[in-house]
């Protein structure tokens, strides 16, 4: 038999995240001999992401790991593929239907409240802080943010969130700006949330330039290569973020279960760091993967 | 094509002709580099599937382009008109909903995208032709616009929940074409047969090779520009009706990188953005082009960075070839008067 | 036409007095040192990419691969830079940029001034070809590491502080770059004969050739000098945010070339004021960093933005109709 | 200045110029002495524009020598020309819209003189000296754009001067101008002369050719056909040599008076433009409307035709009443408007032959909006061969045209529409005489159909060959009315200037 091609199709070529998660890739493909290879598109367009899926179908793939740019526009492509016998395996993309295991680092709304838990013990559980995402649609921003709004709403009622969710494009000029309009309009905001990876990096240099390493509190998800010089002055507290590498490689390894005939199930370990004792929620694979980094561990993660 | 009033010379001069040569030799290029996966049915219909959606973009980009103009809204205008037909899908049809009602209901929605389409290109219009807005600003502005209300419809997230039918634009075949190729195929027929049999078409072309001289023969030049960019706003609204049903939801965001794209297709098609020249069979041979190099260069995966790296390369190759033959395409600007 | 200008520039700046009065309405905290200097900042990089927006549609063209120019440039120069000579001082990590931006704009004249092309069909195509080079062959990740002179860079500044009623303010170095490009284009355009003979093409090509401005090498010019001030541009954002990201500016050329527009350039070509120039920035500008302190929802954002800039574009297109069809 | 030769200003030996497929001049020879008047004379097409180019360096030629002063010039190109003091002010005179008055004029001396930096107070120095040498006031910092047209003239003449010219040439500088400022023209002409500069210019309008001209050169199909003091010539017999035949010139056949009126305008009114203007045409009349320059006429007859809206007033055709300011209507109430400037408004340059002409008949030949292409071709094929276009091909652009047949084209268009009234303004500026006799047979012809024909021109020949009536503006308002017959036109021309 063959050795099966799997194609992991992710949201965007190229970046750091990804280029982390494609050494998990590889490295499965070099434990296994597995084909296993990823690509990606070169825009962040959920459509391109499709057309890019189109043709991997059309290539006669065996297995599709794909971490969608948007689940609902994925669907029918994915369907299409499924019909066709294809493996379909997904990251990141808990409501997508037409997968046969997705793999989520984590419940996303528990991700938001852990970083919220840190924020309101650096705040002491008081006073205003604000939240950023990378786009208004971006879901999984969203359930991280709104996570953490209701973490504190249930946990730390001295604590208020001031304006609304301010958009930042995935681009860390745009937050930066963000950043300091949110510290114009609210003198007073002490906490301060990020959601695109760089977020924090935009916040902490506002933060910086006006010298209130300090007096604020800053969390986010991001990676230490991004945010690492500002752990590093304090402008940014923490970050938290899961390690893409062994999602690549667990999504891979999945996909090779199901065509092997294997069943996932509530509780097995995967055999991967935070994916030892995985929680089934249908179709759902939950770890415990994320990781919290700070200025004090954040050399453990060169990447 | 004969019988109608053409000044361009032989046909092998033509830009349309050498990116006939283009096109054939990418299609052979990729052929000959994979040829079972290339050139398998299977992939032949998936590039089939996926074009008609920016190709649709481009065609209105293209009429737009032929009265010297631009429209730089049509993909939001797609979006908005996707998100409020997908609004009217899931709030009366539903996911579960089948048979006559629900096809009834994806009339209905498609009706009120099609509105849509027209309405924000009847306000493209009457922005160039009453206010005189150039058409790079107002549609640059109005495409804002229109996206910003597709955000804050959906607060950013996607609609969905469609009853199954929906998925019959842009998903299923008919005797064994893709619908949304169909589609493309009425759209770029009917385009090409307004612009080169009707009088419309005819005061298009005069109207984008000479404004003034067009005002002084007496044509309706408000009307004219407000049909012409009323019509890309609906083929931008079909083109958003594609994509609502290929990704079964709809959502501000989607296909943000076509604007681009569409421009590029256009242009590369040897439509003069000057305005006054544009063929639609030019524009058909250049997204198809796109399409062989695009798909082609995934199977070889080649980094999709390349992929926009070789477009423009492209663009400019043609341009270069058409630079000695293309005396027309200059800006418009009265010829060196003094005044 | 001089009044109409004029009024073109004095209507943005009304704009942009209307739209602080509004902001000092709905929030008393606007009207201080810390908005200016946040402002100020966030002008640079945009207005130095306007002034050189402004100066290609001066001479009668159209730019829109001015911002893969700008993140080409710096993006080459940081890896380069980390590659082979981490320790390479800051002026000279900014003249590579701006050699390297000289470097690529070069090949958008060699096209436009050489083969004659189209500006946007030219410049359209070379925003992917740069931008595409740069993420196959260069790189595609971000880089925050950067060579430390970089970094001590976005650390100078000309003020910094806090005044007494506590309101913080910072004056970058960076801010100086602008001063400087607008101090030498100002200088370019009105003092030497090869700033009148931009204008003379924009006016009128076959004129310039006619009475002998070399109008290739005019252009040409043009679009060497518009890919160094990118260079520049594009080294400032990336020291000034500290990362050198590979995705980022690109997509603004669009909004850069309406901030132009709205500062009383015109797309035919031969007009353009640097004054119009930076009041369009700063409307932009106001606007993209107000509308939180205003109280605008973030979801209705982009919709006051667009509706900001058909109303901007649109009064003054609409008077200079009307005008048109008084005088018959 | 020994012998003959030095005396010479600038000599073309054997020239010829071949572009794609034409021979646009056939082994020309060509002599300027300094302080001599030349005029170039041909038909529309015969290479007059092309010797021009050539001389000023703008295009090379495809054989044979130029020299300047005495020096064999290889390569010309404009810089060249102009430090040796050859400057030309083209037909549309190149300047800079943009720019101001002064900028225009000095521009081109400052770059002569290789310099580097830009001096706005030199520059209005240097163009304050060349406006005062002919004696001449325009604001130097105003706008070009602002100008009216015979400003924007002399400031291309002050340009020239600015570089120290030693030879102006002139491609048909009085098309755009009216009677008076053609005087003045030949004027400062005649002081430029008495300064030792040497002027070559093109016209059609022969009477001015001849009144200051020493020496005429006719061209024809790019040969020299004829060269002398211009004592030698006089109009009928240049015109021989031009067109190589008789034109004679017929006038209007009487106009009865009868027939029922066709137009009525009431006291139309445009501030700034003109007052108050009422008059009345009966069907088949010819009617010239003339006047200055700014005197309201193509405001006027714009009005006629929708695309100037008038302030208040009232325009009848045949009973019905036109709307005001929409070109249209009017075109829908059957009136039609040839502009004075063809290649900005009349024609589409670009575009086929065919497609100009058609584009006047579509409405007629639309189906449910689909075009009935035979019936478009043909019909318009017809009018094209009524009016006698020479064209090798219908489906040619009308760039390959020359003026004359252009003229026509944009003729047809109208007259394919078979109009009540035709509006046209200067139907032949920059028409060779040849032409024009044809383009004047037409309009006489077209009166004698029925038809009512306005004819806007200063051409006064031109309205006493074609008008039954004429009717003369000035400032804005009606003045005068005059019978065709009852006038000469030297009496015509004094009225205009009163
Ligand atoms: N760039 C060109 N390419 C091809 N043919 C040309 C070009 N320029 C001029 N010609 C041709 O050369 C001939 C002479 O043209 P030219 O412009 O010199 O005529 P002219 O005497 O100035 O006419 P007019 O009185 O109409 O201005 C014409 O047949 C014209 O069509
Ligand atoms: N709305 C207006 N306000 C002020 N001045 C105007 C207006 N409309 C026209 N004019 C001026 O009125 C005068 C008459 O203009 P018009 O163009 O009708 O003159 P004309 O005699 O027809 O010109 P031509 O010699 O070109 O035929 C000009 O000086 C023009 O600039
Ligand atoms: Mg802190
Ligand atoms: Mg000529």
């Amino acid at each position: 038999q063959d050795a099966p091609t799997i194609a992991t199709v992710v949201k965007i070529a190229g970046i750091q995240w990804f280029n982390r998660m494609e050494e998990g890739v590889n490295q499965y493909a070099a434990d296994t001999g597995a084909n296993a290879f990823q690509v990606g598109p070169a825009q962040a367009d959920p459509q391109q992401q499709a057309a890019l899926i189109e043709d991997m179908i059309a290539q006669g793939v065996d297995a599709l790991a794909v971490v969608p740019m948007s689940p609902e526009a994925l669907e029918p492509v994915l369907g299409r593929a499924m019909e066709q016998g294809i493996v379909v395996i997904t990251h990141e993309a808990a409501s997508q239907q037409n997968t046969m295991y997705d793999i989520e680092a984590f419940v996303n709304e528990d991700f938001g409240a852990n970083l919220m838990e840190q924020m309101a013990q650096c705040m002491g559980g008081e006073g205003e802080y604000a939240v950023f995402v990378g786009s208004l649609t971006s879901q999984t921003h969203n359930q991280w943010v709104d996570g953490a709004i209701a973490h504190q709403e249930a946990n730390y009622p001295n604590m208020t969130l001031v304006g609304d969710k301010n958009e930042t494009f995935d681009d860390a000029q745009q937050a930066y700006e963000a950043a300091q309009e949110v510290m114009r309009a609210f003198p007073n905001v002490r906490g301060m949330q990020g959601s695109a990876s760089t977020d924090v990096a935009g916040i902490g240099l506002a933060v910086e330039e006006r010298g209130m390493e300090d007096a604020t509190c800053v969390f986010g998800t991001s990676l230490p290569s991004i945010a690492g010089q500002y752990l590093e002055t304090g402008a940014v507290d923490g970050i938290g973020f899961w390690d893409p590498s062994v999602a690549g490689y667990a999504m891979n390894k999945v996909a090779q279960m199901v065509m092997n005939g294997e069943e996932v199930t509530d509780g097995m370990d995967l055999g991967l760091e935070g994916y030892e004792n995985v929680t089934l929620d249908g179709k759902v694979i939950y770890g415990q993967a994320w990781v919290n980094v700070n200025a004090d561990n954040m050399a453990d993660y060169p990447f | 094509m004969s019988g109608g009033p053409r000044t361009e010379a032989k046909l092998t001069e033509t830009p349309e002709f050498r990116l006939a040569i283009i096109a054939v030799a990418v299609f052979v290029l990729m052929a000959a580099l994979s040829p079972d996966r290339f050139l398998s049915p299977q992939n032949l219909t998936s590039m089939a599937f996926q074009f008609p959606e920016f190709a649709i973009l481009a065609l209105a980009m293209t009429i737009t382009m032929m009265t010297g103009g631009i429209d730089l809204s049509v993909v939001g205008v797609a979006n908005l008109s996707a998100v409020i037909a997908a609004t009217i899908l899931t709030a009366f049809a539903g996911a579960g909903m089948v048979g006559g009602a629900a096809i009834m209901w994806l009339m209905i929605a498609i009706v009120a995208a099609l509105t849509v389409g027209a309405v924000a290109g009847f306000l493209n219009g009457i922005l160039v032709s009453r206010f005189g807005l150039p058409p790079i600003l107002a549609t640059l502005g109005s495409g804002l616009v229109f996206t910003g209300l597709a955000v804050a419809m959906t607060g950013g997230s996607a609609v969905m929940g469609f009853p199954a039918v929906v998925a019959v634009i842009g998903n299923s075949t008919i005797f064994h074409v893709p619908v949304p190729l169909i589609l493309f195929a009425l759209l770029a027929f009917g385009l090409h047969v307004l612009l080169t049999r009707t009088g419309f078409g005819l005061r298009v072309t005069m109207y984008g090779a000479n404004p003034l001289a067009a005002l002084f023969a007496a044509i309706d030049v408000d009307r004219i520009l407000l049909k012409v960019y009323v019509i890309a706003g609906m083929f931008s609204s079909v083109a958003g009706l594609v994509i609502m049903s290929r990704a079964n939801s709809a959502k501000a965001d989607y296909g943000s990188s076509y604007l681009l794209l569409a421009v590029l297709i256009a242009v590369l098609g040897g439509v003069n953005p000057y305005g006054g020249y544009g063929r639609v069979i030019g524009v058909v041979l250049a997204v198809l082009s796109m399409q062989f190099l695009s798909s082609g260069l995934n199977m070889l995966q080649v980094s999709n960075f390349a992929r926009e790296l070789i477009w423009g390369g492209l663009l400019l190759l043609v341009m270069v070839i058409n630079v000695t033959n293309w005396a027309g395409l200059r800006p418009r600007r009265a010829p060196a008067k003094a005044g | 036409m001089t009044s109409l200008l004029t009024r073109n520039e004095t209507l943005v700046a009304v704009v942009i007095v209307l739209f602080c009065i509004l902001a000092a309405v709905s929030d008393p905290n606007f009207l201080t040192v810390t908005t200016l200097s946040d402002l100020l900042r966030a002008s640079i990089v945009l207005g130095i990419f306007a002034i050189g927006a402004m100066l290609v549609l001066i001479s009668g063209g159209i730019d829109v691969s001015f911002t893969a120019v700008a993140v080409s440039a710096m993006y080459m120069t940081t890896k380069f830079s980390l590659a082979f000579w981490p320790e390479m001082p800051w002026y000279l990590i900014f003249t590579l940029s701006v050699l390297l931006g000289a470097g690529l704009g070069a090949i958008n004249g060699l096209f436009i001034a050489g083969f004659g092309l189209p500006t946007l069909i030219v410049t359209l195509g070379t925003l992917s070809v740069f931008r595409g080079f740069l993420l196959t062959f260069v790189g595609s990740d971000r880089i925050s590491a950067l060579p430390p002179d970089m970094r001590e860079f976005s650390r100078m500044v000309i003020a910094r502080g806090t005044t007494e009623g506590g309101d913080f303010y910072n004056l970058p170095w960076s801010l100086a770059a602008l001063v400087v490009v607008v101090g030498l284009t100002a200088f370019i355009l009105h003092k030497t004969m090869l700033g009148r003979s931009i204008f003379a093409i924009g006016g009128s090509v076959e004129s310039a050739r006619r009475i002998g401005i070399n109008v290739r090498q005019t252009q040409f010019f043009v679009y060497v000098y518009v890919g160094a001030l990118a260079g520049l541009a594009g080294i400032l954002h990336g020291s000034m945010n500290r990362m050198a990201d590979p995705f980022s500016l690109v997509g603004l050329e669009l909004s850069v070339i309406a901030a132009v527009v709205l500062g009383g350039a015109r797309l035919i070509g031969g007009y353009g004021t640097i004054t119009g120039t930076l009041l369009g920035v700063a409307l932009i500008v106001l606007v993209q960093n107000s509308l939180i302190v205003i109280g605008i929802p973030s979801t209705w954002q982009s919709v006051t933005i667009g509706a900001l800039i058909l109303l901007g574009t649109g009064l003054p297109a609409y008077q200079a109709k009307r005008a048109a069809a008084r005088a018959g | 200045m020994g012998s003959p030769d030095s005396a010479v200003l600038v000599e073309m030996t054997g020239v010829t110029k071949r572009y794609a497929g034409v021979t646009a001049l056939d082994r020309v020879d060509f002599a300027v002495r300094p302080g001599e008047a030349v005029c170039l004379a041909g038909e529309n097409g015969s290479g007059k524009s092309t010797l021009i180019k050539i001389l000023s360096g703008v295009e090379q030629p495809s054989e044979g020598a130029i020299r300047i002063g005495g020096e064999q010039m290889r390569g010309l190109n404009p810089r060249r020309a102009a430090s040796a003091g050859v400057m030309v002010i083209f037909q549309d005179f190149s300047l800079f819209p943009n720019l101001s008055v002064a900028e225009n004029i000095a521009f081109a001396s400052e770059l002569a003189e290789h310099r580097r930096f830009f001096n706005r107070r030199a520059a209005r120095e240097t163009a304050r000296k060349v406006l005062d040498r002919i004696g001449v006031d325009i604001p130097l910092d105003a706008r070009l754009e602002q100008l009216p047209v015979a400003h924007k003239q002399l400031v291309a003449i002050c340009r020239a001067l600015a570089c120290e010219a030693r030879l102006i040439i002139m491609d048909e500088p009085t098309t755009a101008l009216t009677e008076r400022e053609v005087r003045r023209l030949l004027g400062i002409i005649r002081l430029l002369k008495d300064e030792g500069v040497a002027v070559v210019f093109v016209s059609h309008k022969l009477a001015e050719v001849l009144e200051v001209s020493e020496k005429v050169v006719v061209l024809r199909n790019g040969r020299k056909v004829a060269e002398g003091p211009a004592t030698e010539f006089n109009a009928s017999s240049l015109t021989r040599h031009m067109t190589g035949r008789e034109v004679a010139e017929a006038s209007p056949g009487p106009f009865n008076g009868a027939g029922e009126t066709l137009l009525t305008v009431e006291k139309l009114d445009k501030p700034g433009a003109f007052r108050n203007v009422s008059f009345e045409m009966r069907r088949g009349e010819v009617l010239g409307i003339t006047g200055l320059l700014g005197s309201g006429r193509t405001s006027l007859a714009k009005a006629l035709f929708g695309l100037v809206a008038p302030a208040s007033g009232r325009i009848t055709l045949d009973g019905a009443d036109v709307p005001l300011g929409d070109p249209v209507a009017a075109a829908h109430a059957r009136i039609g408007y040839v502009p004075e400037d063809r290649l900005t408004e009349g024609l589409f340059l670009t575009q086929s032959i065919l497609r100009n002409v058609a584009v006047g008949r579509l409405d007629s030949h639309e189906r449910r909006g689909f075009l009935d292409m035979t019936g478009l071709v043909g019909e318009a094929a017809d009018w094209l061969a009524r009016l006698k276009v020479k064209t090798p091909s219908i489906a040619a652009p009308v760039t390959s045209l020359s003026g004359g047949n252009q003229q026509r084209v944009a003729l047809a268009r109208w007259l394919s529409r078979a109009p009540k009234l035709l509006i046209l303004n200067g139907p032949s500026v920059g028409v060779d005489v040849g032409s024009k006799a044809e383009i004047h047979d037409i309009i006489r012809d077209l009166g004698a159909q029925g038809l009512g024909v306005i004819v806007i021109s200063d051409d006064l020949p031109e309205l006493l060959a074609t008008c039954h009536r004429i009717l003369v503006m000035r400032g804005g308002e009606m003045v005068d009315e005059i019978e065709g017959g009852s006038i000469t036109e030297d009496d015509l021309s004094h009225k205009l200037a009163s």
